[in-house]
């Protein structure tokens, strides 16, 4: 009953839910088509089996639309691809998405009806802490799968992880233990954090600072609230010593604190260093000629040109699935850039999910706990699932790792990759031991 | 017209019969039903709650999220850092934001119209304000997740892990607030807000301490509102610094306004309606809030008093 | 008079940002009295009334009811002392049923802390509402809600609101105001039946009214008593007559 | 330290005179109409969302700056003329109606401009040195078009036959109707003129905060505060406040947690709702 | 001129005005008394739309007022000076008259003409309304009238708080703004003003006109006086 799989609703069978589910069903399949449409004309015939239904919540009203837009799209494409080669275990896969609004309240309504009236498998998205954190017990009241598109609170995989939650991709902890070194060796040992007052700010300035500290850096923190408009209060305070200022604000604020610091001349005398998360979907022109210099710490280059050499193909195939030029811009619309350094995840998910079913052999919500052991041990190597590069899930903590990227903005606008960083350099001890709890 | 005799049964049978219906739900139709439900009445809890202070004293609080969010934390909090129990973490959810609506109110009261509004915004921002920045309490807009334990009524325990459970808690603890808040509004004491509603200085003339009266309202309200919060976050066992901002009241404003302030099946039936239209819309369009704020203004200038209120206008 | 007099007024003061509104107005009114508060627009006659019930404070002075100061109080404390009032415009709970205001008022002279009281079982709220329906003539209009009465019901129901709280000195401002004078003297009637042995002060323009009801006028002009004395006496003063006729 | 202190006044006045902009046209709208516009923030967004698209089309800021305010003043019209006009007398029904008028511009602004912040170009792109910092001359610039407006704003309401009805209705509403002023249009072109306003300061912020369609929410707020403190109905009473309140947060700032700060300064709004209900320069 | 008949009007319930009748010719001066309270600054806000009439008609030069939007009343040529002047207080004095011109500019002549009644208004030209003392505010108020160049001025208790001096100035006043072909409806408490200078007198009771007459018919009326104004039953 708990899983969502218990008796048909009376609506249902009166049949007054119908048209709406079709509705839905429509609209995700239609958008599938195209995406089909777009790989291949081959046409495909399933096995007996219902179709494999997975949900996604995205940000797609609120703040991060940008996000909802691309990681839906590569959701999207990915399904297309699978249905293409065969869908899973033979059977068809469909999407059932919703928008989370930005809003951890709507969101975990939202799930939940994506669970108990759209009666989906498997569930992923959303790049939002607060709203992952809001479903995050739901996922395991149910007993969902659920895989996370790229939110970066460490409490997720942290000690108070919930079993049937895996996140493919890094977190501020591991932003910290790729990003912090480079830094400090590169950029400079006196560091000023500029973050924003709020959980996600808190936890950057933690996670970078204390490392720089305990290598013998020196570090300021200045909190400025998320909304800020007027940076220069925050601007002013930063110690004239400073070597790297560091930055973390999200929307218009993440514009604003980057081309303020240029207003005052800041940058002629400090390096600037920040997360990509803070304008990842924003175009670098957008973003202004003014953060010519600074420094972003991205999971995924944006310019195919930047990719490494042996990933290049896959990359290639990628971006034409997703539909996403070179430069990393909506190939209909090139003023869209893509959320390149999270979108990934939704390609790739889908993928894994193929996998975890295959080798769980998981058929229905009754081997949903086998079916997360499988899919926390996988191995993805790089290739056409896996543009990234490898990818590894720890079993222990349901966190996975990739590799993460150094860029820099050059001149032109463009993100120039200055270094890479191995995923085996990001290991941390797991905080919690999940594998006894499934 | 009915007989009086009709017209006195028609409540409790009325009551009866509806609470029947939800009661009968989990046996037909399937969980999400229940979830939805179970959302639907938290709200409407909260938007009665609203609707004490607004329909019935005539003031406009938009500041009903700080104790809806306090309600919420102090439901999390000692659960998760106390390892304190489900049973009196409810019991705080009502007791925390009550103290914190005496405060609160304290102040308040003493202004009136827009003065009121506005202050009670301001402390709502204080409130969210905090929240946000003290994360390492609350978890900031990350918020807190927790398990809660199950609730220990002595006779049974409940487990509130599962849907149907919290469902039927949820329901009866509603229904209990609704009949509570029916016969408070209906007794003395209701007819003194209501006697402050139609005209202050009468009510002060003839001899009731006004303000007095206003923070007692005030008082319940929040301990409501605080309730409604500590029920949401027993459903969705998260509890955010974001369910704190003012314009979460909005969403009892809206449902009092449109299902009609001044009663107290307006605002149940506002928020059932608004959020079932929302969940239908949201397979159509994803502009909500257009809808949500068109429905509002459109009721303020064609309804004023709200779905009852045309109802009842109309059967005159 | 000291002994009898009920209420006193020693020496009241009260300005409106320069303007003194009340202005060194000393006053008594015996138990059992109907007084007559009169004088031309402005002055000052409601403001003595807002002062006696504490809507506004005076400035100076001191105020005396059954011997007690009461100038500092609050408007809901001097009800409970036993003062009430009706307002020179109609002040209901217009939203409410006439048997819902009289209720109003009737029950504020009881302590109450149970919030799930129930109102049916208060039978001498009930009896005391009932009564007063009775004796403002309003029973059969109990069950309308207020804003739908005439205005001379209005008019009447304020007084009931006002007496409904067992006032020991009833205070009436212009309580003939907005009414034809046909329905001056049938108000008139009715506040004899209603209000015998009250004590009152009553504020009116209507000189027939105030002839028909009073034992004693006190004259006020420019926030200042001009006079005080029985209906024969004020028609005698020459600064009376010169006050109202200009002469 | 001269330094932080040199810039912290010079930003605390620019910025402050931003602000008083857009707690002028709230202001003007409270002390004339008694509506407290919660859409007013929604309209300074709109004012930046339409210069972005004029910007757009012909890439020209000052085009922009033109344009925009008049669109909105178009919705102001028709906002004041189709909704607000039947319940103006209420002030509590108008909260609630311009709180659902705010949900719905802010859901148009996202479905149509989207939810991705853009970014405005520096039309003027110098900036000068100030100790060991530099400042950017667009502030200076903006600083000055803000303050011209706000004695143009002055000189209209002084100087013009339409002015002097606005002073007069605030003043004595019925006297003015007897004196033959046509009060319902003086209404609808003070919601107008409150909405230009709003929408001019959004263009004036706009190349400074970036463009994004939830900037009006905070920014309403901050509004509130310098409007209520500073007398409501008092329009000068705002552009004091908001110059001192920015100088203060300015200032403050380099000594204290931001948090703290916007705690202190709720704390004291709220203190001046008790003491002062009226606003500091209020009388 | 002015024609009111049957006018009734109400505040909320309360009716004020139960049909009253009167009449203003060209060129007349009339006056309206009563005691406190009988209607008569609510018969001047009939005509002046501020409050509307249920019941009734007013016609100004055989034009129907009741129902005309109250801020068009003043552009047919009627003018209103409240009681309790009613000043802009934190206007100055030349704006009070300034924004009496609804439809245009100043008349310079005009303008003179105000100050060849009240100089005073001259010297205060750029003060704050709200700063003079109580009778030049009063000839600001007269003067604010005035401007528009009315054919009919409506002037409620002109006198009223005034000092015997100024009393009897104003009433000169009015009497001289009367003699320059200014139709005049003026309300007073005090007979005595009424008596020395207007044409015909009206005696309001309970919201309607009981008395009619010249000062001389009432002046030999005493049983009127008695009944209606003093304080006599």
């Amino acid at each position: 009953m708990k899983n969502g799989n218990g008796k048909k609703s009376v609506r249902e069978v009166m049949g007054s839910e119908i048209s709406r589910r079709d509705f839905i069903r429509a609209t995700t399949m239609g958008a599938a088509g195209l995406a089909v449409g777009s790989l291949s004309f081959a046409p495909f015939t399933y096995g007996a089996g219902k179709p494999i239904r997975i949900g996604t919540i995205q940000e797609n009203t609120v703040g991060a639309t940008v996000y909802g837009y691309w990681l839906t799209k590569a959701a999207r494409a990915a399904v297309a691809k699978l249905n293409a080669e065969g869908g899973i275990a033979g059977r068809k896969v469909e999407l059932v998405e919703y928008d989370t609004k930005v809003n951890p309240a709507w969101a975990s309504s939202m799930y939940k009806k994506l669970i108990l009236e759209d009666k989906v498998d498997f569930t992923m998205g959303s790049v939002h802490s607060g709203v992952q954190m809001a479903v995050f017990p739901l996922a395991q009241q149910f007993k969902m799968p659920y895989f996370g598109g790229g939110a970066m609170a460490a409490g997720l995989t942290g000690k108070d992880a919930v079993a049937y939650y895996s996140r493919i991709h890094t977190h501020a902890r591991m932003q910290a233990a790729a990003g912090w070194k480079w830094g400090f060796d590169n950029l400079g040992k006196n560091w000023t954090f500029l973050v924003a007052d709020y959980a996600w700010g808190h936890s950057l300035a933690e996670e970078f600072g204390s490392r720089i500290r305990a290598a013998g850096g020196k570090t300021q923190t200045i909190l400025a609230p998320q909304n800020t408009s007027d940076f220069v209060p925050y601007l002013q305070k930063v110690d004239p010593g400073t070597k790297v200022l560091f930055t973390a604000f999200l929307g218009a604020p993440a514009l604003g604190v980057m081309r303020q610091t240029v207003e005052l001349g800041l940058h002629k005398r400090l390096q600037r260093y920040t997360v990509i998360c803070c304008t990842d979907g924003v175009g670098q022109e957008t973003v202004g000629k003014e953060s010519a210099g600074a420094h972003y710490l991205s999971y995924y280059p944006r310019h195919a040109s930047q990719v490494p050499k042996e990933l290049q193909a896959y990359d290639k195939a990628y971006r034409k699935a997703v539909g996403m030029t070179d430069d990393g811009k909506d190939v209909s619309d090139p003023k869209n850039t893509a959320t390149v350094s999270h979108m990934w995840t939704m390609w790739t998910i889908p993928y894994m999910i193929k996998q975890a079913v295959e080798l769980s052999g998981w058929k229905d919500s009754k081997k949903n706990a086998d079916f997360m052991k499988a899919f926390n041990t996988l191995k993805v190597k790089a290739g056409p699932w896996a543009p990234q590069g490898d990818l590894m899930m720890r079993a222990n903590d349901h966190q996975g790792f990739h590799n993460h990227y150094l860029e820099v903005v050059q001149p032109d606008l463009s993100l120039k990759v200055i270094a890479r960083v191995a995923k085996e350099k990001l290991m941390y001890d797991a905080p919690v031991d999940l594998r006894s709890k499934l | 017209m009915l007989p009086d005799k009709w017209k006195a049964a028609a409540f409790p049978l009325a009551f009866v019969l509806v609470a029947a219906v939800l009661a009968a739900v989990p046996f037909f139709e399937d969980l999400f039903y229940q979830t939805f439900l179970t959302e639907v009445l938290v709200w409407a809890l909260f938007a009665i709650s609203f609707d004490l202070i607004f329909g019935y004293v005539g003031l406009l609080s938009f500041g009903q999220a700080l104790f809806f969010g306090l309600g919420g934390y102090a439901v999390a909090i000692p659960t998760l850092k106390l390892g304190m129990g489900t049973g009196s973490g409810l019991l705080l959810s009502v007791a925390v934001p009550a103290a914190f609506a005496a405060f609160v109110g304290f102040f308040s009261v003493r202004l009136t119209g827009i003065h009121f509004v506005i202050i009670t915004i301001i402390f709502a921002l204080i409130g969210s304000t905090v929240g946000e920045t003290w994360t390492s309490l609350t978890g900031g807009a990350d918020g807190l997740v927790f398990m809660p334990p199950p609730l220990d009524l002595g006779i049974a325990q409940l487990d509130l892990m599962d849907i149907r459970t919290t469902y039927y808690l949820v329901l009866a603890i509603v229904a209990i607030s609704y009949l509570f808040l029916r016969r408070m509004v209906r007794s003395p004491l209701g007819k003194v807000f209501v006697a402050i509603r139609e005209n202050e200085e009468r009510a002060r003339l003839i001899g009731y301490d006004v303000r007095r009266y206003k923070l007692l309202a005030f008082v319940i309200a929040g301990g409501l509102s605080g309730l409604a919060g500590g029920l949401y976050t027993l459903s969705l066992k998260y509890a955010s610094a974001t369910f704190l901002h003012w314009s979460v009241s909005g969403h009892a404003v809206v449902y009092a306004i449109v299902g009609g302030a001044g009663t107290l099946v307006g605002p149940v039936l506002g928020a059932g309606l608004i959020m079932a239209l929302e969940h239908y819309l949201v397979n159509l369009l994803q502009a909500t809030d257009l809808v949500v704020g068109a429905v509002l203004v459109s009721t303020l200038l064609l309804a004023p008093m709200g779905i009852v209120g045309f109802l009842r206008g109309r059967r005159k | 008079m000291p002994g009898d007099a009920i209420l006193v007024l020693e020496k009241v003061c009260r300005n409106f940002g320069g303007l003194m509104a009340v202005n060194f107005a000393s006053l008594s009114v015996r138990k059992g009295e109907l007084r007559a508060l009169i004088g031309p627009n402005g002055a000052g006659k409601t403001t003595l009334l807002n002062l006696i019930t504490g809507i506004h404070a005076a400035t100076a002075g001191r105020i005396l009811f059954k011997g007690e100061d009461i100038t500092r109080l609050t408007p809901d404390r001097i009800s409970h002392k036993g003062i009430s009032r009706t307002l020179q415009i109609t002040s209901l709970f217009s939203g409410l049923t006439v048997y819902e205001n009289i209720w109003a008022a009737a029950q504020s002279r009881k302590r109450f802390f149970n919030p799930l009281a129930r109102p049916e079982a208060w039978t001498d709220v009930r009896e005391k509402t009932g009564r007063m329906l009775e004796l403002t003539g309003l029973a059969d209009k109990a069950g309308a809600v207020c804003s739908e009465l005439s205005y001379g019901d209005q008019r009447i129901l304020e007084m009931g609101i006002a007496l409904s709280t067992d006032p020991e000195l009833l205070l009436l401002d212009e309580p003939t105001a907005g009414l034809s004078t046909q329905e001056s003297m049938a108000l008139v009637k009715r506040m004899r039946a209603m209000l015998r042995g009250q004590t009152i002060v009553l504020v009116e323009h209507d000189m027939g009214v105030v002839m028909e009801l009073s034992d004693r006028l006190t004259v006020l002009h420019y926030g200042e008593v001009l006079a005080e004395g029985t209906p024969a006496e004020i028609m005698a003063n020459d600064e009376v007559r010169k006050v109202y006729l200009g002469k | 330290m001269a330094s932080n202190l040199a810039v912290a006044v010079l930003n605390g006045i620019v910025w402050g005179l931003i602000m008083a902009l857009i707690a002028l046209g709230l202001n003007l709208i409270f002390g004339l109409l008694h509506i407290i516009n919660m859409a007013h923030g929604a309209l300074y967004m709109l004012g930046a969302v339409f210069s972005w698209y004029v910007i757009e089309l012909t890439g020209n800021y000052w085009l922009a700056l033109c344009v925009a305010p008049l669109a909105v003043g178009l919705i102001g019209l028709a906002l004041e003329r189709g909704l607000l006009r039947t319940i103006e007398d209420k002030p509590l029904v108008t909260i609630i109606c311009t709180f659902g008028i705010m949900l719905v511009l802010q859901q148009l602004a996202l479905t149509y401009f989207g939810g991705t912040a853009r970014r405005i170009a520096l039309p003027i792109p110098g900036r000068f040195p100030l100790f060991d910092l530099q400042y950017p001359v667009m502030r200076i610039v903006i600083a000055a078009i803000s303050a011209a407006v706000m004695v143009a704003l002055w000189l209209f309401l002084n100087r013009t036959r339409y002015g002097l009805w606005m002073r007069a209705v605030v003043q004595d509403r019925e006297m003015a109707v007897a004196l033959g002023i046509p009060v319902h249009k003086v209404y609808m072109w003070t919601f107008v003129l409150g909405s230009v306003l709003a929408a001019f300061s959004g263009v004036l912020a706009a190349p400074i905060v970036s463009v994004d369609f939830m900037m009006g929410r905070e920014i309403l707020i901050m509004a509130f505060i310098i409007v209520i403190v500073g007398g409501m109905g008092n329009l000068w009473g705002s552009v004091i406040t908001a110059v001192v309140i920015s100088l203060i947060h300015g200032v403050g700032s380099i000594f204290v947690v931001p948090s703290t700060a916007t705690v202190f300064s709720l704390g004291f709004m709220i203190l001046v709702l008790l003491v002062r209900p009226q606003g500091l320069f209020g009388e | 001129m002015l024609k009111m008949s049957g006018i009734c009007c109400y505040y909320g319930k309360g009716q004020v005005l139960h049909g009253t009748t009167l009449e203003v010719r060209e060129g007349e001066l009339v006056g309206l008394v009563g005691r406190n309270g009988v209607g008569k600054t609510t018969t001047l806000k009939a005509v002046m739309g501020m409050i509307p009439a249920r019941a009734g008609s007013i016609a100004f030069r055989g034009e129907e007022l009741a129902g005309v939007p109250a801020y068009r009343v003043p552009r047919r040529g009627i003018s209103y000076v409240p009681q309790g002047r009613h000043l802009f207080p934190k206007l100055t004095v030349k704006e009070n008259l300034e924004i009496a011109c609804v439809a245009g500019e100043i008349d310079p002549a005009k303008l003179e003409e105000i100050y060849g009644y009240f100089p005073r208004v001259k010297e205060r030209l750029g003060q704050k309304a709200g700063t003079l003392s109580g009778g030049e505010q009063q000839m600001v108020a007269i003067g604010r009238a005035l401007i528009a160049k009315p054919d009919l001025v409506l002037l409620d208790e002109p006198t009223e708080g005034l000092m015997p001096l100024l009393v009897q100035a104003i009433a000169e006043t009015v009497q001289a703004i009367n003699r320059r072909g200014t139709s005049i409806l003026l309300v007073e408490q005090n007979l005595k003003t009424l008596k020395e200078i207007c044409h015909r007198i009206y005696i309001m009771e309970k919201g309607a006109v009981v008395y009619e007459g010249t000062p001389s018919e009432i002046e030999a009326a005493m049983d009127v006086q008695e009944r209606y104004l003093s304080v006599k039953v």
